[in-house]
């Protein structure tokens, strides 16, 4: 970081500059990743590029699970819960009321915030900590998969159906299947949750959030309101999560409470940021990247199994088995994950 | 924020329920805490009578009832095993539903060969206690002591790995292992299938054998010593990585028992582990985490609740009644209905 | 003038009283000296008036404005700060961050934070660590960033937790002179629970003694240590067993 | 700086390489695509693996061997005898897969589609299908939701759940008349999802015109549902003279096994429609005498038809396995885009579309006239029959003209 001329850093009495933070770093690597990621889908058939797409979503939902469970410390097992509030806002207000997925995008990020500060403020209020706490937002994902199942109000299991248009619309988020405008959707909103993470974390409210994180008590004890700031943060996690939801919806036009809320919702949200390693700003990013293509890679050795594995052919599951075995081997072999452990061999600070 | 700073750590989960004040008053282990029994008692009776005033008909309220306790049996056992190596190991099991899947297939196989479906435990015991021997030593032995959440993800890791590798073996098809011989019995006005009284009375049976194996022999010692205070147990001899690993292995052994128990009574797929894996998570909460005799008082509950629920709440999943009892007793009783003791 | 008032605190665990009807007064400016055997009640006087535990009874005043039953936070708001017998750092973040954030939580601007921190770091003799993780960081260093944090966020009253323990003698006296500065240059008023009585007779003004919950007796130091019932509670347990 | 460039090129790379490692499917096509000049490809979407993968590869081989049929009888002859080929998806019934399945069948140059079993990944593929302006026949999937759309493209042969339960009400309303003991009470126990829903409420209205009460009405979830016993008690108590279910395979075994427990005196019979278990040769054999006498009104493939059972008789012996009705519906979903292929004049899907909507294909599926699609895209003349266990095997038995034997009923004569 040296080789750089940036403005002198302030001195101390005892005459040493200050360390540089390193938030402009991060904000200039995600300027120059989304330069560069433009014209991607371009580039790629229109099959990979609806996987790069996939990939986008992965990360948005990961990236909104980090905040609250790795920066925040809240170990949360139901982001679904907040994709399917994000999904399912959406779908209700367009299918239901003709309200344009923008707006949707806007009031499943709202209702989704302010459902996780309930939770958060039962749990909190409750003390719930480590398994309890996960296991109490695993219940409330699944109790609004249970109810949304069996509520006339969301169409029941049926889910919603995203009706089509005549022609391709950006005020109604909808392209010719094959349209790179998808790509760059999702890429902007990634971009953007991005850079309000990054904001986030060098914020006051950020920087109180991983004190409280480290120690409650003795965040406390220097004057942090520790539950606004956790509340705060799920709020914000929560809201980022239901953009991924809210975007899946407006790809995939079609919804129903398993898609949304289903137990597989919160692992995908989980699985990119613990492989690419929790608490980091990219983790959640390469995760989703290695984890995006692979059911299309074993979809693909299952249709033409190598020699040897014919008996595979038509199976299904062996993906799962790839994510599950991965999933083992990071935390136990790299517990800081593929960009945290990178990081700390290359950015040691 | 009023979280007594004194007492540390309070992170760790088990730590709230020695929070309690009325675990002072009831002594671990020992005392009948006959006053807690008396209203968790009073509660099932309210519940009762409002589903027979909500129903209108007593034969159906019976039925549940009868239903209900018969599956909650089962249910306990399940939860047994997970309660035991939360208790001692602080792990959180996702893998244990997958471990009983695997028990029913493996129930399924050997049944397929001619043998008596029950028959089955004298291999599906041992077997699935040998694989928790190989899964504690050969994967979770390098996580202990790590974060809740590390342990948490690796088991989450091995279930998605059974579950999927039975997928990618079997087929979704789904399969059913007949009782031979399998009947309707009448219980008062209600009936119930033989298959089901059988796997009750199975699973009481074993979940007694394992409270005697914890509380009247020396390795019962040893593990409960181990549950209490793990460096304190290493201190007067304790081999404890010997400790983790067997109850590890009689957590699964227990999914073991109770899959072959259960094949009878459900439809063999790779994902009705899954099923039973929630449930026993909401009993193990329910009866106190770590405490043996209180997951099995709260697999009846649940039992109960499931059956009563969908009474209650005609048209809704019997799961979210079960849900509903599992948010309430969280904020309410997070040590349980029984605190802790193992 | 009284900064810092204590009227009848009690608390009470499972049925156990650990501190019982507990008043004191410091004076703004002092220093008091909180001692007393092991389970005399001190970390947990500690923690009914920092927020931490609520008390069964009795009330908390500061510069006259009740605090009783606020949280931790708010009482740090209200200018009173503590420290933790174990050393709690924020063990994710650096040593200037750490500060930085206790400036921050204690108001300070965020353009400015960072330079009041490291200022802070040099005072309290913990420069040349500034920068390092708090991962591996020694006793030593770790009591004096958990003062550092404690005095960043600006308190009028600073509860000191054993500050002194877990240092060799050699690392002791620059601590102690740095508690006499904070007194007399910032004029912070200090109330610490301590073991080594050589400590305790140097810096405070006035000591408190505690014994099984109840204040046993309160003064000069020393008096307080040529009282009989003092010398009777610490029998049997030598009062520099945690040196 | 050079470190947020390497930063960002290690991001970069993964990615690209990523999508090179799912590039299998697009190199699938292109060796397809070699052929696509004198073959005319028709996409199947099917779960050929996963939860469903044995009811779709059974479709799958159903639509292959429409294929082959056609090919053996000279190709499409209007288009100087082109032959058809069948390009197989597997959509492991997810809607996600589904949809990028069936955009790469598209790419590939299918002028028409045939799927897909589940509802979900039905109404994404549908959409597929409108977006790109091709059409999709839909064997089997009968969620009303998917042609609520107003969607042009798409097909559908089966019955809707709205005709099943309109049609299941008015047989056992005759059925029973018949016997001379019209049916009073109805008690209905039918999965949550939105089949049984919506087979509940179409059956109710119908059945309510009929002068029948229906009620109560129990929902379970079919996902987990493990013991039906409580359920069945409660019709027991309401009194109610037939139990209809609507439902899947578990859970129809849990409903008989239920009802033989219980045993329920005031009832006459149970009574499937578009009951998953009830019709299939293995539910007598799995729920032995518990299953004698239980009706089910589906649609099914017609056993009096010739060509029926010689094609039954062929799929014996290529897949040494018994055919289910959703092959033969997939075997005549690929005969209609055939047929529209003979008249349309060309392979471009939008007049394969057009052709589609105004043909008129005879079926295998008994009591069936020929498909013609009305204005939504709906099988004008789908509709179930009536069938029964008897003697421990699945019979026809209304209406008359398709019976195998007559219908029994009370099925319960001996309780």
């Amino acid at each position: 970081m040296t080789a750089t001329s940036a403005p002198p850093a302030p001195e101390t009495a005892a005459g040493r500059p200050l360390p540089r933070l390193p938030w402009n770093r991060h904000l200039i690597a995600i300027a120059v990743l989304a330069v560069l990621l433009v014209p991607l889908p371009l580039i790629l058939p229109p099959a990979q590029a609806s996987v790069a797409v996939r990939v986008l979503i992965f990360a948005l939902m990961s990236i909104g699970w980090n905040m609250m469970s790795g920066f925040g410390g809240m170990f949360s097992f139901g982001h679904a819960a907040y994709f399917g509030i994000g999904a399912y806002a959406s779908a209700w207000l367009l299918v239901e009321h003709r309200v344009s997925p923008w707006i949707g995008i806007l009031a499943g990020m709202v209702v989704a915030a302010a459902f996780a500060a309930l939770i958060g403020f039962l749990a909190l209020r409750y003390k719930l900590r480590g398994a309890y706490f996960a296991l109490a937002t695993f219940a409330f994902a699944e109790m609004l998969r249970l109810w949304a199942t069996n509520s006339d109000f969301v169409n029941r299991a049926v889910g919603y159906h995203v009706p089509l248009r005549p022609e391709a619309s950006w005020w109604w988020l909808q392209f010719e299947p094959s349209s790179p405008n998808y790509f760059w959707v999702a890429l902007a909103l990634t971009v953007v949750a991005l850079v309000v993470s990054v904001l986030y974390l060098r914020s006051r409210a950020g920087q109180f959030t991983k004190a409280a994180r480290d120690d409650e008590d003795a965040a406390a004890a220097v004057g942090i309101p520790v539950m606004r700031y956790k509340l705060l943060t799920m709020a914000l996690s929560a809201a980022i999560t239901a953009v991924a939801g809210a975007f899946y919806v407006q790809y995939f036009l079609f919804i129903d409470p398993d898609l949304a809320f289903g137990s597989s919702v919160s692992i995908q949200a989980i699985l990119p940021a613990v492989i690419g390693g929790v608490a980091t700003v990219w983790g959640p990013v390469i995760g989703a990247v290695v984890m995006g293509p692979l059911n299309d890679v074993t979809a693909t050795m299952l249709r033409n199994p190598p020699a040897g594995l014919e008996f595979l052919q038509g199976r299904s599951g062996l993906d799962v088995i790839v994510y599950g075995t991965l999933l083992i081997i990071i935390v136990l072999v790299l517990p800081k994950g593929i960009y945290g452990t990178i990081r700390q061999r290359w950015f040691r600070r | 924020m009023t979280s007594p700073a004194d007492q540390g750590h309070v992170a760790a989960a088990g730590d709230v329920a020695t929070l309690d004040p009325d675990e002072a008053r009831a002594p671990a282990g020992r005392a009948v805490p006959w006053r807690r029994i008396a209203v968790i008692t009073a509660l099932i009776v309210v519940a009762v009578v409002l589903a027979y005033v909500r129903s209108g008909s007593g034969v159906v309220v019976v039925q549940a009832v009868a239903t209900g306790v018969l599956i909650g049996g089962v249910y306990g056992l399940i939860a047994m095993g997970l309660t035991l190596i939360f208790g001692v190991l602080d792990i959180v099991n996702f893998a244990h539903g997958s471990f009983l899947a695997l028990a029913l297939f493996l129930t399924f196989g050997l049944a397929q060969a001619g043998l008596h479906p029950y028959l089955a435990l004298a291999v599906s015991v041992p077997a699935m206690f040998l694989l928790g021997v190989l899964v504690q030593r050969g994967i979770l032995a390098g996580a202990m002591g790590k974060p809740l959440e590390n342990q948490l993800l690796i088991t989450l890791g091995i279930s998605l790995i059974i579950e999927n590798a039975l997928l990618l073996f079997f087929g979704a098809n789904p399969r059913s292992v007949p009782l031979p011989g399998d009947r309707g019995v009448p219980i008062f006005e209600a009936v119930a299938n033989l298959s089901r009284i059988l796997a009750f009375v199975g699973a009481l049976l074993l979940a007694g054998l394992l409270y005697l194996l914890l509380q009247r022999t020396r390795l019962g010692t040893a593990i409960r010593a181990v549950a209490a205070n793990d460096t304190g147990a290493q201190l007067v001899g304790i081999d404890t990585r010997v400790i983790y690993a067997v109850t590890f292995a009689l957590g699964t052994a227990c999914a073991g028992a109770a899959g072959t128990l259960v094949a009878p009574l459900v439809t063999i797929e790779p994902t009705t582990g899954a099923l039973f894996n929630i449930v026993a998570f909401v009993v193990v909460v329910l009866g106190g985490m770590g405490n043996v005799v209180g997951a099995l008082v709260g697999g009846l509950v649940i039992g109960l609740a499931e059956q009563l629920g969908g009474i209650y709440l005609p048209g809704q999943s019997p799961l979210l009644s079960v849900f509903i009892v599992f948010v309430l007793v969280l904020f309410l009783r997070p040590q349980g209905l029984f605190g802790r003791s193992a | 003038m009284t900064l810092l008032r204590v009227d009848g605190i009690s608390k009470s665990f499972q049925g156990l009283r650990a501190v019982d009807e507990v008043s004191f007064e410091v004076a703004e400016g002092s220093i008091l000296g909180v001692i007393g055997p092991n389970g005399a009640g001190k970390t947990t006087i500690f923690n009914l008036i920092a927020g931490a535990l609520r008390p069964d009874s009795g009330r908390v005043h500061l510069a006259g404005r009740e605090i009783t039953g606020h949280t931790p936070h708010q009482v740090t708001a209200a200018g009173m700060t503590r420290t933790f017998q174990l050393m709690r750092p924020f063990y994710s973040m650096t040593v200037l961050e750490n500060v930085t954030i206790a400036v921050l939580a204690g108001g300070g601007a965020k353009r400015t934070a960072r330079t009041a921190a490291a200022e802070l770091i040099d005072r309290v003799g913990l420069g040349r660590w500034r920068d390092a993780p708090t991962e591996g960081l020694p006793t030593a260093a770790l009591k004096r960033l958990e003062l550092a944090r404690a005095v960043a966020s600006k308190p009028r009253v600073l509860l000191l937790d054993e500050v002194l323990a877990g240092l060799v003698p050699a690392e002791r006296a620059p601590v102690m002179e740095l508690l006499e500065q904070l007194r007399t240059d910032d004029g912070v008023t200090l109330v610490f629970v301590e073991h080594i009585m050589a400590a305790v007779m140097r810096l405070s003004d006035s000591v408190l003694v505690l014994d099984l919950g109840r204040v046993l007796t309160t003064g000069a130091p020393e008096e307080v240590t040529r009282d009989p019932r003092v010398i009777e509670a610490y029998l049997g347990e030598d009062p520099h067993a945690h040196a | 700086m050079r470190k947020t460039w390497t930063l960002s090129l290690a991001l970069t790379l993964p990615l690209a390489l990523a999508a090179c490692g799912g590039s299998g499917p697009a190199g699938t096509s292109n060796g397809g695509g070699a052929q696509s000049g004198d073959t005319i490809k028709i996409g199947s979407l099917h779960p050929l693996s996963g939860a469903s993968a044995a009811d779709g590869q059974q479709m799958d081989n159903g639509a292959k061997l429409a294929v082959e049929a056609i090919n053996n009888a000279g190709g499409i002859k209007a288009q100087g005898g082109k032959k058809l080929e069948l390009v197989s998806a597997d959509t492991q019934g997810k809607p996600e897969v589904g949809q990028s399945e069936a955009q790469r069948l598209v790419s590939d140059g299918a002028v028409g589609l045939v799927g897909t079993y589940q509802s979900a990944v039905t109404a994404n593929v549908s959409t597929v299908a409108e977006r790109n302006k091709v059409p999709l026949v839909i064997d089997v999937s009968s969620a009303d939701s998917i042609l609520a759309q107003g969607y042009k493209y798409t097909f559908r042969v089966q019955p809707s759940s709205t005709v099943l339960g309109t049609a299941g009400a008015q047989f056992l309303d005759q059925v029973a008349k018949a016997a001379g003991k019209p049916v009073r009470t109805v008690a209905v126990l039918h999965e949550q999802g939105p089949f049984g829903s919506a087979v509940r409420d179409a059956f109710k209205a119908e059945a309510e015109k009929a002068g029948i009460k229906v009620g109560p009405a129990i929902a379970y979830d079919a996902a987990n549902v493990s013991d039906l016993t409580t359920q069945v008690t409660q019709v027991k108590a309401s009194g109610a003279d037939v139990l209809m279910v609507a439902g899947y395979y578990r859970d129809g075994v849990l409903a008989a096994k239920a009802v033989a427990t219980v045993k329920p005196p005031a009832l006459n019979a149970v009574y499937g429609v578009a009951n998953g278990a009830f019709d299939l040769p293995q539910f007598p054999k799995e729920a032995g005498a518990a299953a004698e006498g239980f009706f089910d009104a589906n649609y099914h493939a017609d056993m009096t038809n010739a060509d029926m059972q010689a094609l039954a008789k062929l799929y014996q012996e290529r897949y040494n396995d018994a055919i289910r009705t959703g092959a033969v519906l997939a075997y005549d979903s690929v005969k209609v885009i055939a047929d529209a292929l003979e008249r349309s004049g060309g392979t471009e899907p939008a007049k394969v579309r057009d052709a589609i909507a105004e043909g008129s294909v005879p079926t295998l599926i008994a009591g069936n006239g020929p498909i013609t699609f009305g204005p939504t895209g709906e099988n004008e003349n789908a509709t179930p029959i009536l069938m029964q266990v008897q003697g421990g095997a699945v019979k026809q038995v209304f209406p008359a003209d398709k019976a195998e034997t007559k219908p029994v009923y009370p099925a319960f004569t001996s309780r």
